[in-house]
């Protein structure tokens, strides 16, 4: 357990949270202002990986397939909103719940119909494929560093479109005090829809980015959707900042929780016996610091008031 | 003297800068009703939340007939003899009005660990909480569900289901708030039937009412209490005038 | 409650209809994974045994066959469910499947008691080739250990000193790292085992490059071997270091992995470009019926299942209600395989020969092609503890 | 409450097609239909409990597949030991059930709903992956059970249509024990929690400690199901307590029509028939499935038991 490993791994939990931050930034907006637990965040975020594919076979430049991407999955979102989401708003959490879910069955099912059941790829922009050398011996995927550079960058973004701008404002106070937005008059429904877009939109940008590292295959989303509510409720529903801190938290505790259990359990046990239950440790952990966050603070770490 | 219901000694509350509750310091006596009056903002909701215990004080103590119970749950506090009704209605919208008192009446006679026999079917509880709600004239509407009821009806099935729990002390956050002249008459006709039974606070903006029923009032500005005594002297008070009772009676 | 009724009504009715209809036709369930991301697997399982039958002229031992798909949804209580349908309403005879282990060990019971033969034309585990081998249960794949010792047995053969090794937490997993090691005797730089379906590889990569090996080998099919490979790829390792692996580049996951599995090693029994006439024409009508797919292992193993149950069908004359002479059939093994030499041992897994596959480019695809090889007729380790009743 | 009225013919009349399906069964695919059944009642059972907790208690539970896991596991670590005894295996299940229950209850219920619903499917999760980590029993891939349970010695349970009749014996009781719950004094106060806690506590009712109650009866009989489940499949794996899983009781409830009891029985048919069904018809069955799931909750609130209701209502106006 060398001091570069620990960095490099450092590294791998930054990209990892990075990415979920994509994912559970809109979820927790979505859920925040809207009230609205939206499970087919998830497939959005496949939509997203697949379109990529799909343009970039048709262009074969990586930057076009990314905008082209982004467009089609945000009408795909909005055709979605329109249809079914936008009856949803005020029915209870139960209903959301198995409605998205129903919409999860029909696009996994479909993306298999469209492009087939075996997994995609696509290929890194030659600009960035290569590593670098953190150090020697040790190398790093500059896409990598890509993920992580373009995630923080959305988040400043993000924190400056929240703080500074009037849309801004008013979702912050939508996911605080939901009726007072609708008591200064604003139209509520085309806010809605401006944040339900926007979340659809970095979904799809975290699926285009996550493609040229992992295959692109049906039923992506789903596992990634659970680690964004993980995220969202450990960062409080409805708090941008939690979310964030949340997400880093999580990527780095199941990324390091994987490399060095093993490692650790070593020093209390046999070799063997760590083998085996290390990895089943490691994917406990961020369930386990779920739990406990929640049991020391119900509302997650930065609740949101007046919820 | 013997010992006062309701004890409060030196009650502190504040959210962060916020200081909602300033030192508050009030007795209630055996069978007194006592109004605490002030402005929107006073922090009275505030300090029935920390009588009643949903609320924890930052500072100060409680003492209900001697026992503190500063630091009890508020299912504690109800079994000691603590009710109350709340400023937004707090029924069961999906129980029946008889249903909504029938349970405060479990609540005090015996265990609520049966798990059969219908609970419904109990005339012990059913008829304790008839007479309850014949005690606020809601008996004819004790089969509809709480939430089929008109808002009057609704505050007196709060009344109600305070009086099920055969209280020592009722917390009464404004009862008459919300309801039209006709039925504020008949919930103070209420009030004033129940009064010397047991020991009430009440919060009220109505000031008809305030003096109708009051036997000490407290008045509360900025968390703290300006004035306290016999509503003659209260109304006398110079202080009170300028500070509040002058802007509302004109 | 009309609904229920009816429900039931059309359960019922379907079963009655399924048994009224077509006595002749010689009835062949498919217990494969169709949903999920390892359906692309499922579907070659199935695409083969559709090919078999077709190139057959629809027949099997000279009977029209009725095929019954059922979709297992990698659920074993499902596939449990799935199996004792078509044992019980659909009356089948044979049972063709599954992919994947755990599925075999749950439905090996339904299936074998409730009177069927189950073929699996993937899935070997250990436990059936040994001590619980089963008398009406056929492999026409291999044992499961067998392709990783390929790996192991080319490590030692090629002197290899220090070797990386991993595989998915799970019993398959296991016996896998086990089967390496069998062969292998150098110096294990590290055995790691990750969660099943993981998808980033960052953490343990890094560990691999730290680790001075000169190979990894690894068992991480379907859609973990596309993301560890490219994974791989993207680190710069593959040119520090030699990739050995099993079931890990495949002609299904090749198309996803494309240029970044280019000279990737790989243990297998066969491979696309084995060279006689009816692999060819095997190869050939495969990517004509299919979109041009090259076939896999998977396909290629279920279309030698469709041949088994075509040659012994034929040696009892297409009867299928003595099940011992035609378990008798089935024993030895009357058809022409693919991969040439095939028998089976007395525990009803193959007796065959092993090769190292390498990838290619082919035209615009990608494919396995033989390499060296490595075993001739090898029976496998768990042979010997079965007494076969 | 509006159960005591609702009239007692649909329930009466579910189990008495569930009495009766084995007769009409044993005219086509007996085995097969019986088991399709046999697991219907099973996951009628789990839906039930889970119909209380979230129908009546308010408490959706994201993890409720992990007590019928902890159920199925009990039934077949004892019979890799060679334990097969009903009378041991089942209390035994019971209790741990119950132990999981009172543990993750009393952590659990500090939260309130999105939070509940979270917090439930991390516990969920992680005794999935304890699971997925049991080599000696098979780990990720399960175990297959030697034999089902049996009673003082007695297979009774071997033949496929003994076993639906106790598992529908089980069902039944699991229905009127809810019942009376649900009517008696502490299925009012646990009902009056999920109204309005904050009322509860102040006219005396520590509102935790009766939730924990209810959610340790709602994990006993999700153990029980999962026990029975094992012994239906005669197979356990870890997949049985996968959050997926949990989500399908969820949707069972709220298929049936929430807050029902008997709509979650009906729940469990509607959804284990269709998947059935709708698989056998074709390969990309989630294509009707999913939309379905959609059109209901737009349309039939309350479940198939509220569309039946409207339709009636309407009708009868009409």
């Amino acid at each position: 357990m060398s001091f570069t490993l620990l960095i490099v791994q450092t590294l791998n939990g930054l990209q990892f949270g990075v990415l979920l931050f994509l994912i559970a930034a809109g979820l927790t907006l979505v859920f925040g202002v809207m009230d609205f637990i939206n499970l087919a965040h998830g497939v959005q975020y496949m939509l997203g990986a697949y379109l990529a594919v799909m343009f970039y076979a048709l262009t074969g430049n990586f930057l076009i397939a990314l905008v082209a991407a982004l467009g089609a999955a945000l009408l795909l979102g909005l055709l979605l909103e329109f249809t079914v989401f936008r009856h949803l708003y005020d029915r209870d959490h139960l209903e959301q719940v198995i409605a998205t879910f129903g919409i999860i069955l029909f696009l996994n099912q479909g993306v298999k119909v469209v492009w087939g059941a075996a997994p995609l790829s696509l290929p890194i922009p030659d600009m960035f494929a290569g590593t670098v050398v953190l150090s020697p011996g040790i190398l790093y995927p500059v896409w990598r560093l890509m993920i992580i550079g373009s995630g923080l960058a959305v988040a400043l973004i993000l924190y400056l479109l929240v703080t500074r701008t009037r849309v801004g404002m008013l979702v912050r106070a939508g996911a605080t005090h939901a009726n007072i937005v609708s008591a200064l008059g604003v139209d509520i429904r085309r806010l809605f829809m401006i944040v339900f877009g926007f979340g659809t939109m970095l979904a799809a940008f975290a699926g285009v980015m996550i493609a040229p590292i992992l295959s692109v295959e049906p039923g992506m989303g789903d596992s990634v959707l659970i680690l964004a509510f993980v995220v969202i409720v450990i960062g409080g529903i409805g708090s941008m900042r939690g979310a964030f801190i949340a997400a880093l938290l999580i990527g780095l505790v199941d990324t390091l929780g994987r490399s060095f259990a093993i490692d650790i359990l070593r020093l209390v046990m046999p070799p063997s016996p760590a083998r085996t239950v290390g990895p089943a440790i490691a994917s406990m952990l961020i369930y386990v610091l779920m739990a406990l966050v929640l049991y020391f603070r119900p509302a997650g770490l930065f609740p949101a008031k007046g919820r | 003297m013997a010992e006062p219901v309701l004890r409060i000694e030196n009650l502190r509350k504040n959210f962060g800068g916020l200081v909602v509750t300033d030192g508050v310091s009030l007795d209630i006596n055996e069978g007194e009703l006592h109004a605490v009056i002030g402005p929107n903002g006073a922090g009275k909701t505030t300090l029935i939340n920390q009588i009643s215990g949903t609320l924890e004080p930052s500072d100060g103590r409680i003492y209900l007939n001697g026992t503190d119970i500063t630091a009890l749950p508020p299912d504690k506090r109800a079994h000691l003899g603590l009710a109350r009704s709340f400023q937004i209605t707090s029924v069961l919208p999906r129980f029946s009005a008889l249903e909504n008192v029938a349970l405060a009446v479990q609540a005090r006679a015996g265990s609520s660990y049966q798990f059969m026999g219908r609970a419904d079917k109990e005339t012990a509880l059913n008829d304790a909480a008839m007479a309850a709600l014949t005690e606020v004239a809601l008996d004819k509407r004790a089969d509809l569900l709480a939430a089929h009821l008109s808002h009057g009806e609704k505050r007196a099935l709060e009344l109600a289901i305070a009086l099920a729990m055969q209280p020592k002390l009722l917390l009464l956050d404004e009862p008459m708030a919300g309801t039209g002249p006709e039925e504020s008459e008949r919930l103070i006709g209420v009030l004033q039937k129940l009064k010397g039974r047991f020991a009430m606070m009440l919060v009220e903006h109505d000031m008809n009412a305030v003096f109708a029923l009051a036997d000490r009032i407290s008045v509360l500005t900025y968390g703290r209490i300006l004035a306290s005594g016999k509503p003659a002297e209260v109304r006398a008070d110079p202080a009170v005038m300028t500070a509040y009772l002058g802007e509302e009676l004109e | 409650m009309n609904k229920l009724l009816s429900s039931v009504a059309a359960v019922a009715l379907l079963g009655t209809a399924c048994t009224a209809q077509a006595q002749e036709k010689l009835k062949i369930g498919v217990v494969t994974t169709l949903s999920g991301p390892a359906a692309v697997l499922g579907q070659q399982l199935r695409n083969g045994l559709q090919l078999a039958i077709k190139d057959n002229g629809g027949k099997l031992g000279g009977r029209e066959v009725e095929l019954f798909v059922q979709d297992d949804e990698l659920k074993p209580d499902v596939a449990v469910s799935k199996a004792k349908a078509l044992i019980d309403r659909d009356k089948v005879d044979f049972v063709v499947g599954p992919i994947f282990s755990n599925i075999l060990v749950a439905i090996m019971k339904p299936v074998t008691e409730g009177g069927a033969f189950l073929i699996s034309p993937n899935a070997g585990t250990s436990n059936f080739a040994g001590k619980e081998c089963n008398p009406n249960f056929f492999v026409t794949s291999y044992q499961n250990d067998q392709n990783h010792e390929v790996m192991g047995k080319y490590a030692q053969d090629a002197g290899m000193k220090k070797v990386f090794i991993m595989a998915p937490n799970y019993p398959a997993g296991k016996d896998s790292l086990a089967g390496f090691k069998r062969f292998f005797k150098g110096e294990v730089a590290d055995e790691v085992y990750v969660p099943l379906n993981q998808l980033d590889y960052s953490a343990e990569l890094s560990k691999i490059a730290a680790s001075g090996s000169e190979a990894v080998f690894v068992f991480l099919p379907g859609g973990m071997g596309v993301n560890f490979v490219k994974q791989f790829r993207q680190a710069g390792l593959a040119d520090k270091m030699k990739f050995l692996s099993a079931f890990t580049v495949d002609e299904s996951t090749l198309p996803a992995q494309k240029e970044a599995a280019l000279g990737f090693f790989g243990g297998a029994n066969w491979a696309p470009d084995l060279d006689n006439a009816q692999n060819k024409k095997f190869v050939e009508g495969y990517q004509k019926e299919y979109n041009g797919a090259i076939p896999a292992t998977y396909a290629f193993q279920s279309y030698d299942a469709g041949l088994l149950i075509d040659g012994a069908l034929k040696a009892v004359g297409g009867k299928t209600d003595n099940k011992d002479a035609l378990r008798a059939a089935l024993e030895k093994a009357p058809f022409t395989s693919l991969r040439g030499n095939f028998k089976f041992g007395a525990n009803h897994y193959p007796i065959q020969d092993f090769y190292q596959v390498k990838v290619v480019q082919v035209g615009d695809k990608f494919a396995t092609s033989i390499d060296k090889k490595v075993f001739t007729d090898y029976t496998d380790p768990h042979a010997k503890d079965c007494k076969m009743k | 409450m509006n159960f005591v009225r609702r009239t007692e013919a649909l329930p009466i009349a579910i189990f008495l097609v569930l009495a009766l399906a084995p007769v009409a069964a044993s005219f086509g695919a007996e085995t097969y239909l019986l088991n399709l059944f046999t697991r219907v009642m099973i996951y009628g059972i789990a839906a039930l409990a889970l119909d209380f907790l979230c129908g009546y208690g308010g408490l959706v539970s994201f993890g409720h597949a992990a007590f019928v896991g902890i159920g199925a596991y009990t039934a077949a670590i004892f019979g890799a030991h060679g334990v097969s005894e009903i009378a041991i295996t089942l209390p035994v299940a019971l209790i741990v059930s119950a132990l999981f229950a009172y543990l993750t209850g009393t952590v659990c219920l500090r939260t309130k709903s999105v939070y509940f619903i979270m917090i439930t499917l991390a516990f969920g999760q992680m005794i999935y992956f304890v699971a997925g980590s049991l080599s000696p029993y098979g780990g990720d891939d399960g175990l297959t059970l030697k034999l089902r349970s049996t009673l003082f010695g007695f297979p009774i349970l071997q033949n496929d249509r003994a076993l639906y009749y106790a598992v529908l014996l089980f069902l039944l009781g699991s229905y009127l024990l809810l019942r009376a719950v649900v009517a008696s004094r502490f299925g009012r106060v646990f009902r009056g929690s999920k109204e309005n806690p904050t009322r509860m506590a102040t006219i005396g009712f520590h509102v935790f400690s009766y939730q924990r109650v209810a959610y340790v009866i709602a994990g006993c009989l999700g153990g029980l199901s999962g026990f029975l489940l094992a012994n239906a499949t005669e197979f356990v794996s870890p997949s049985y307590m996968s959050w997926q899983r949990s989500g399908e009781l969820i949707i069972m409830v709220l298929f049936g029509g929430i807050g029902t009891l008997h709509g979650a029985i009906v729940g469990a048919a509607a959804f284990l028939l269709l998947e059935d069904m709708l698989g056998g018809i074709t390969e990309n069955w989630k294509l009707i499935f999913g939309p379905m799931l959609v059109l209901i909750v737009l349309f039939a609130r309350g479940g198939l038991l509220g569309l039946a209701t409207s339709i009636k209502e309407r009708l009868s106006r009409g």
